[in-house]
């Protein structure tokens, strides 16, 4: 077997890859870092609704400078906007929507999800310094669908995805998909499932980088 | 005349304890009572339960209690001040005890104590660290974890316009925790940019009405600063 | 012992009698029936604040026929208006503030009240024709004081304030004070205490239209 | 484009199943989408359970689905008709199942299918009739009794303004139940009765969100009648 060049996705093309999955009418919310680039890669012209955990729905760009509204933030604490049709509302009712299963989806970040859909993202142990876990285990556990967004492995080369993960979980059988800089993974009952990879890679190169077994999907 | 207006911040925070719990609105800059929350700093209470989502913001308010070590406990769920450690390193001194509750679960624990639910069953956390010694029950196939009312026996409000009746409206996303902390409390003190006279806000849009406040003081700041 | 004459408060005076003991600021749910009728022995200038279940709160006085608003009810199903400062909120926001403890006080309707304070208001049989609670129940449980206003006996002359409920319970040791057209009683810790009663009438004779026993209040 | 506005009843209604739940919003006269469920009737669908704080008002709606025998089961507050004995009649004659809820559990039964709480405790009914079967316990001295989520298949609803994405107003005591059966269904229907184009609506004051709204029909059908 050859090994053959690939390059993997950087952050921009890994959210500019989340965006093609999202149907116009989906609300969706997303987390910090990659998650939250995802919107910018969703045409204007295809309504996705984006919902943030502090009582924001229907988020829209990134303002200009000049444009700052200093009491519209997202969940991340960045200044957005709003669209029209969008609305406010508080904590509780915010929390309803994310808890009531009422969102499309979910998109998070990880530092591990488990063949099962178990996902990891919140602590990286059980007695961490400061431990800190905002809306993530409401989000998990809550919306109808969580995609996963992250690198493959982590920087020192250990994989993500793995058969049981090592860090407390933020939810237990959660995740349906998992989007990495090298390919995108279905999570079945069978376990993970390659939906594609990036040009040039091979499933025998991809399961070298991951500690849970993948296939192809059918 | 109904008029739960009062002229200060000292006046407005009178007879808070030793030992209360205070609940904080507010989610990062936005939206808390920070002129309140350093008016409780001044009055030199002590041994406080806060309950608030995160650790403060800056330099001023809640980041000022902690570090003036007023607080013995934070219920909290992302227990973090940007740009600054004294929450970790109280919490790494043992100086502080820390409860950490998944933002919705702490969101929904203050509105069961203001809408007098004793206790609730969430998927929220089931089957993780934060689950652990608490009662849990399979309904329908699926975990769910007890969780309890959490009440107040201060909440610190700000809100962008009140009324003399205590009627309140926010601006955008300052809205946040604020109705649901002003709900949970026995003494709910507001903070507000704007007066409006008694009629004039609109009655389809009062987000926390009169009932749940007892104490307004106007205290126009400004915008919050990331 | 000589019988001396008295008069019985009628339903307007009774109404009348209630309104003294609110206090201006108090925010206070009606019941139908003569509990309606306290709001209109309110002077205007002590500022009441009177809730209804269907998301109303700062009910005014009923309004002209050529004033009404046809989507502004009360929980008798009666035009209404709104007093400058009142808001409306939905059904689950409305019950919080019964349920949640928030109303300084509701005054309900009776069949009977127990000595402990036991209320029976919703039904007449454990199997009623079609049986109706409302939020009597969610009233009765929630309110921080209830008081009940009712006729001293039923039309047949049997008691209403008794040893033990004979009709199912809305509520178990609820009731906080009890204004009839005779009297007005405390529920305390000892039973029913007397507060005071329409001039001409004696406790020996007010002991005679009532099953628990009664004192007079220190 | 979102556009969730249909152009009649009837495809408004399609593919309701018969035994399926309907929760209804109103209180009286006010706020009931009796010209949605007048097309229930002559859509013919049977065997409904249906959710609704009164049986009715006056001979339409939901009177009339009763009086045309569609309903197995309503779950209910006070079963009464003012002027009718449509209901007393059928549940003299066992021609209809009926569970008694108080007004307040009621609410907060849908309140808690929407927002993911399978089971809560509260107050109301403990030590009742109504409490009978029902699982309770003591919290902290006092009794409550364990109240499960109430889940619909469809919500009606009547609101005063709706936009495409469905966001909803209402109108003054119009509002009851209706944001509450939006939340708790898995096919939210609407009838408005004026429509707003996509941002006219203040996004403060929108008191149902179009995330609980699947279809919306412009039905100005004018003032409720008591």
């Amino acid at each position: 077997m050859t090994e053959t060049a690939y390059t993997p996705r950087n952050r921009t093309q890994l959210a500019a890859r989340i965006a093609q999955d999202i149907p116009e009418g989906w609300y969706v919310n997303l987390g910090i870092g990659i998650p939250t680039l995802v919107a910018d890669h969703v045409p204007p012209a295809r309504e996705v609704i984006f919902h943030a955990e502090n009582g924001v729905l229907g988020i829209g760009p990134a303002p200009d400078a000049a444009a700052v509204d200093p009491w519209l933030i997202n969940a991340g604490k960045q200044y957005v906007s709003l669209r029209p049709g969008g609305s406010f509302m508080h904590h509780a009712d915010s929390f309803t929507i994310i808890r009531g299963g009422h969102l499309n989806l979910c998109i998070l970040g990880a530092y591990e999800v488990a063949e099962n859909g178990d996902i990891a993202n919140w602590a990286t142990s059980a007695d961490d310094a400061a431990p800190a876990v905002g809306g993530a285990m409401d989000l998990a556990a809550g919306a109808q669908r969580l995609w996963i967004a992250m690198e493959h492995t982590t920087k020192d080369g250990r994989p993500r995805l793995v058969r049981q993960c090592s860090y407390p979980l933020t939810a237990r059988a959660a995740v349906s998909r998992v989007y990495t800089n090298l390919a995108v993974l279905d999570v079945t009952p069978g376990g993970f499932r390659v939906r594609d990879m990036v040009p040039g890679l091979t499933l025998a190169a991809l399961q070298a980088l991951t500690d849970a077994e993948i296939a192809m999907a059918d | 005349m109904i008029d739960k207006f009062v002229n200060s911040v000292a006046s407005a925070l009178a007879g808070i304890q030793d030992g209360s719990t205070i609940l904080l609105g507010g989610f990062g800059a936005v939206g808390q009572a920070n002129q309140l929350i350093e008016g409780l700093v001044e009055a030199g209470v002590r041994d406080l339960t806060v309950v608030a989502n995160n650790a403060g913001f800056g330099t001023a308010g809640l980041a000022h209690l902690l570090r003036a070590g007023r607080v013995r406990r934070l219920i909290c769920s992302f227990p973090r001040i940007p740009g600054s450690t004294v929450f970790e390193t109280l919490y790494r001194d043992g100086k502080i005890e820390l409860e950490l509750v998944p933002q919705g679960t702490l969101a929904e624990r203050m509105r069961a104590a203001g809408a007098g639910i004793p206790a609730f069953y969430t998927a929220t956390s089931a089957g993780t660290l934060l689950a652990e010694g608490k009662e849990s029950r399979e309904i329908n196939g699926r975990t769910y974890v007890l969780e309890h009312a959490l009440h107040g026996d201060v909440a610190l409000v700000e809100a962008w316009r009140a009324d003399r009746w205590g009627n309140l409206t926010y601006r955008a996303s300052g809205r946040n925790f604020n109705p649901v902390v002003a709900m949970a409390a026995r003494l709910t003190i507001v903070q507000t940019q704007h007066v409006a006279e008694l009629g004039t806000l609109d009655p389809e849009s009062i987000a926390t009405p009169g009932i749940y406040v007892n104490r307004v003081v106007h205290l126009p700041h400004g915008d919050p600063v990331l």
